[in-house]
């Protein structure tokens, strides 16, 4: 009797079972989006201080949310190679990463966007935005990382002793930048005081983003795993086809 | 709908959510393809997985 | 001129396939760029005024850092000496390898830069202008780089002694590229400190691979 | 065609590694060199192909083409094998010839090389997979990829196993056959036809 | 620790040997610290705010250029292969090979900071504490790229994706060593910015070994 | 002493390049790798000294200090020489001595290690000075400067000369005759005592 985890991490059996969850997990998220863009447009009031811009909010948080969940997906999934080995944690790890950089590149954007009308500026170096900056670098590094070699095992595990090293120098930099701001912004703490209108909405969204993610990330997983037995097959195909070394020369 | 003064912040934000979503959505559909098409290239010339490959 | 396009298709493909350099450079600009308002503080106003600066120290160390990529690998692996017997003459083939280089690093280093103004707030004015000299700029930090690329390629510790020589032969280039930027929101206009920095670049189009070349001729020996 | 060489003196960091020696090597014949570690065998051919400029004396070609230098007449085939790792074999080869090369080649030469040397089934692999054989066999076709009269060769056996070797040899063979010239660096007793060794002797320094 | 120390001295002499690799800091260090002026302009005052800004970007660019020469040298000339079948273990080899890079590099950077501080019109009263921070962050510089460097012993283009990787994990450091200066101006004086930027060097001095030595056995494959 | 290698399976580049191999060298045997170019070799003596992790089976010693590894009771020599060019040849002796080495070596065993691959006249010269075979005895000192009960050898005699590669063979057939055990690969015949050989073959695809 195996254990589910192992279960899972048999590639054929995930591709099975990811095949099967697959559409369920983009069907729910696409209804979520849906659901949730008509509430953020339309059924949702306008901010009192903020005006009709806070409706960004629904989807700068949900991108924001997302890239620190994907990076701690990333994290665990590297520490199953490392420790455990799976191969199926390596093709997570490769498969959230541009995902994650994605959804942090679109924090920034949007709070960019949505910093120029509140705040007057479209970036300032506040602790939270230069901490999201930060980890956007860090998804840069892993993924250049991975990509700077020729030996893909190799490369894998090595992107995973980075993705950890940045596990433990996270918290030290968003503790380390909050305390070296000086230029607080106000107003960007409000989730216990959301108003209900707003909160309701938000959730709506930030769940079907999660779904979508979740959905990506099943995707971008087959696919590795396609490509590597692809690779596989193709490198078995020509091995030992070394003329001179398997028949005596003619 | 009127969406203030700031409309285009707003519609540039969602926009670009937009297009860098469907991006990666394209992106992992072509990609998914193209990798499939490769596989049964491969089938068709004969070669087979080693039985119960790993996916490595 | 076949060998000449040879070796630049070769360099580009190089380039893209190893580790993908020119995202690799871009990452780094970028990372430079917003260190230096964790250095200087986050006061806006004076990033503003200061960004013109920061952008072009920031790619100049950018490009720096990749100058080894020009000739150290293809001496490693004696790729070099092989070049060295071919019909094309080594000005050529330092030629042909500093324009692999621009191409793959100084244009999009140049494309990149606007971006990263708007990070230090940079005023909306200077864009074009910004991106005018970072473009006519940049073929000089190639050419001229390769000469200390060459100068440096037996040396260990490449790096750091690459870098050592090459700074200063970017003075001229970094002075008059930031005057450029900072003229043009004057009165003047940016007249000639952009025909300058034209004329820098063009002087180390034509001098940059024939000083490349007599270096690398000694390091063969 | 004829290598001459008169009177070359060269010094390595300020010893004399070689001094004064003379010879010639005409179309159709292939010069071994041997001599112990240190005996200046490496630097003797990097001479020969201008990357060092002797103290004294000179190397020339009588009988080539007028307009070229020796080294543009030349393969020279060194300790390293001038393999990019992150290009596939195919490719490495196909940029060497598109450089080395004339406008004039026949197309298929490259595959032809690769078979020669056995790597044609290798060809869509990157370098970097290859072993260290391997590798310097794919540093090898480079004779095969471009045709040149004077074939410079420092230690090409290093790490070939026996087929490839033999493949080596008559490959030297049909090229001085043909009307080249070869200048072979070796430890090892190869089987070169119309070949005479010149045995080189570590000089002692001048204390 | 025979061996230990064996592997220090063998790496301090030839950072002595090849290329005045201290040298080559150094003079890099200075390099960039006077080529700020020319890029952001010179007012003094301007200049005098933003020193020890500039010094502790400057110092971590010097230091991360030479990072490099900690595992690069040894991987290719299979040096490392051997180190690997010693008697140590490789986390303190590589806590050796840290330990001489701070000794070659961090050392002189730091001593050459405050004498930079002149150049930059730094404030007299911070020149004590300039010393102590640099002193006391320098280890985190060398213990942290000691893990880039081992990540990227292996890949083509190490220098600039080292940096890529690296200069994230020294945002900490940068962001503390400059507190700690600017903080020892204010009436609070530089108590805890400094205590957490020691607490910082010694995590690394700990954790960055293991991480490296992680690293380098994925590499020997 | 006896190492003993089990149904080793080893992958590189999700390739197979040793399919179940199993074999045990005793104190006072060598044996010999033979194989053409690309058989695994390397692979399978990188294995051996821990480097590479087999996909499956165990490499273990038996009778030989139990608080150490394999790697920590073998030199191995690669096919790089571990040489550093800025440091005197003597120094470099001595980094690896004492690097190496337990505290209770008697001196001058580097004067005799660098004398046995003759090198003592070389010795105060940087390494950078050495030609491609002196530069190979230099990374062969390292196995006479400490003691080590396996001798792991990857192609030891590349660009060794003749007298060299005798010094060599004496020097393993020494060690075997004193208890050790020594695994050399090799494409050239050598005179090594007590030797057997294991013949790798390249694989082909189970189609
Ligand atoms: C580029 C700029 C910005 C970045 C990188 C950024 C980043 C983030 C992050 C990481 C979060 C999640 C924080 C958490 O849950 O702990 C967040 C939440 C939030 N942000 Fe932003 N933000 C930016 C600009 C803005 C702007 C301009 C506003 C509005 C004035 C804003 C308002 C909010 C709000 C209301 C939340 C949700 C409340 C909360 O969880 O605390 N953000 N942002
Ligand atoms: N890093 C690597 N990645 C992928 N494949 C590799 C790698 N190194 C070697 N190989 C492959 O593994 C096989 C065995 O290589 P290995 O280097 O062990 O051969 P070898 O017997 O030592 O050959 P040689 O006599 O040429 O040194 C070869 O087919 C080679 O292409
Ligand atoms: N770069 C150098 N600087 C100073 N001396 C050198 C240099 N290269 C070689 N030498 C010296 O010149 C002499 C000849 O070296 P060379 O490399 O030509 O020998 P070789 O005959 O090729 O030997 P091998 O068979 O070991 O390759 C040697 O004594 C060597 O120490
Ligand atoms: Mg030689
Ligand atoms: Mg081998």
């Amino acid at each position: 009797m195996q254990t589910l985890t192992q279960q899972l991490a048999n590639p054929t059996r995930f591709m099975d079972l990811s095949a099967r969850v697959l559409p369920w997990v983009a069907g729910i998220a696409a209804a979520l989006i849906v659901y949730g863009l008509y509430l953020s447009f339309f059924d949702s009031p306008a901010d009192y201080q903020q005006g009709e811009t806070v409706r960004i909010m629904y989807i700068h948080v949900p991108c924001a949310w997302l890239s620190m969940m994907v990076y701690g997906l990333i994290a665990v999934s590297s520490f199953g190679l490392l420790v455990f080995r799976h191969p199926l944690a390596d093709v997570s790890a490769k498969a959230a990463a541009p995902i994650g950089a994605a959804f942090t590149f679109l924090a920034l954007l949007t709070g960019s966007l949505w910093g120029k009308p509140m705040w007057g500026t479209y970036w300032v170096w506040d602790a939270r935005l230069t901490s999201v900056l930060i980890l956007f670098f860090l998804y840069l590094g892993l993924i250049a990382l991975r990509a700077a070699f020729e030996d893909e095992s190799a490369g894998a595990k090595l992107t995973a002793v980075l993705a950890l090293v940045g596990v433990t120098i996270l918290p030290i930099i968003k503790f380390s930048v909050n305390w070296w701001n000086t230029l607080h912004q106000p107003s960007t703490d409000f989730t216990a005081t959301v108003d209900p209108s707003m909160r309701w909405p938000l959730l709506v969204m930030a769940l079907g983003f999660t779904l979508l993610f979740f959905a990506m990330h099943l995707k971008a997983m087959r696919n590795e795993v396609l490509r590597r037995r692809v690779k596989a097959m193709r490198t078995q195909a020509v091995a030992g086809r070394d003329r001179l070394a398997t028949q005596p020369a003619e | 709908m009127d969406l203030g003064p700031h409309a285009a912040f707003i519609w540039i934000s969602y926009a670009a959510v937009a297009v860098v979503v469907t991006g990666l959505i394209g992106w992992l559909l072509l990609d998914g393809r193209k990798q499939a098409a490769a596989l049964e290239a491969l089938e068709k010339r004969g070669i087979r997985r080693r039985s119960s490959a790993s996916a490595e | 001129m076949n060998s000449f396009w040879a070796l630049v298709r070769r360099d580009l493909r190089l380039a893209v396939r190893e580790g993908g350099a020119i995202g690799t450079a871009l990452g780094f600009f970028l990372i430079v760029v917003s260190l230096m308002p964790l250095g200087l503080g986050p006061d806006l106003n004076l990033l503003a005024r200061i960004a013109a600066g920061i952008l072009w120290i920031a790619l100049l160390l950018a490009a720096l850092l990749s100058l080894n990529r020009i000739f150290e690998a293809d001496y490693e692996d004696g790729t070099l000496d092989v070049l060295a017997t071919g019909h094309l003459p080594l000005e050529l083939v330092a030629t042909a390898k500093s324009l692999a280089h621009w191409l793959t690093t100084g244009i999009p280093l140049a494309l990149l830069a606007p971006v990263l103004g708007i990070l230090l707030n940079l005023d909306l004015a200077s864009y074009p202008i910004l991106v005018g000299t970072t473009f006519v700029g940049t073929p000089a930090v190639s050419f001229l780089g390769a000469i200390g690329a060459a100068l440096t390629v037996k040396a260990r510790r490449g790096g750091l002694l690459l870098a050592l020589v090459v700074l200063p032969l970017y003075v001229p280039t970094l002075i008059f590229g930031i005057s450029a930027v900072s003229a043009a929101a004057g009165p003047a206009g940016m007249g000639a400190a952009f025909l300058i920095l034209a004329a820098i670049s063009l002087a180390a189009v034509v001098l940059g691979p024939i000083a490349a070349a007599a270096a690398l001729r000694i390091q063969l020996q | 065609m004829q290598l001459i060489a008169e009177d070359l003196i060269v010094e390595r960091g300020g010893r004399l590694v070689i001094d004064g020696l003379s010879f010639a090597v005409s179309a159709g014949e292939a010069m071994v060199l041997a001599g112990a570690n240190g005996a200046g065998k490496t630097t003797l051919l990097r001479t020969l192909a201008g990357y060092i400029r002797p103290s004294a004396g000179s190397v020339r070609c009588e009988g080539g083409d007028v307009e070229l230098t020796v080294a543009e007449q030349a393969h020279v085939i060194g300790h390293a094998n001038a393999v990019k790792s992150s290009l596939t074999v195919f490719e490495n080869a196909a940029f060497w010839s598109e450089f080395l090369g004339s406008a004039n080649e026949t197309g298929g030469h490259i595959e032809s090389a690769l078979r020669n040397f056995g790597l044609d089934d290798l060809a869509e692999f990157p370098a970097a997979y290859l072993s260290a054989g391997q590798r310097r066999r794919l540093g090898l076709a480079r004779l095969l990829l471009a045709k040149r009269p004077l074939w410079l060769l420092d230690e090409p056996t290093v790490s070939l196993d026996v087929a490839s070797t033999e493949r080596l040899v008559s490959a030297v063979n049909e090229h001085t056959r043909a009307g080249g010239l070869a200048i072979v660096a070796t430890h090892l007793p190869l089987a070169l036809e119309r070949a005479r060794t010149l045995e080189l002797v570590s000089l002692r320094m001048a204390a």
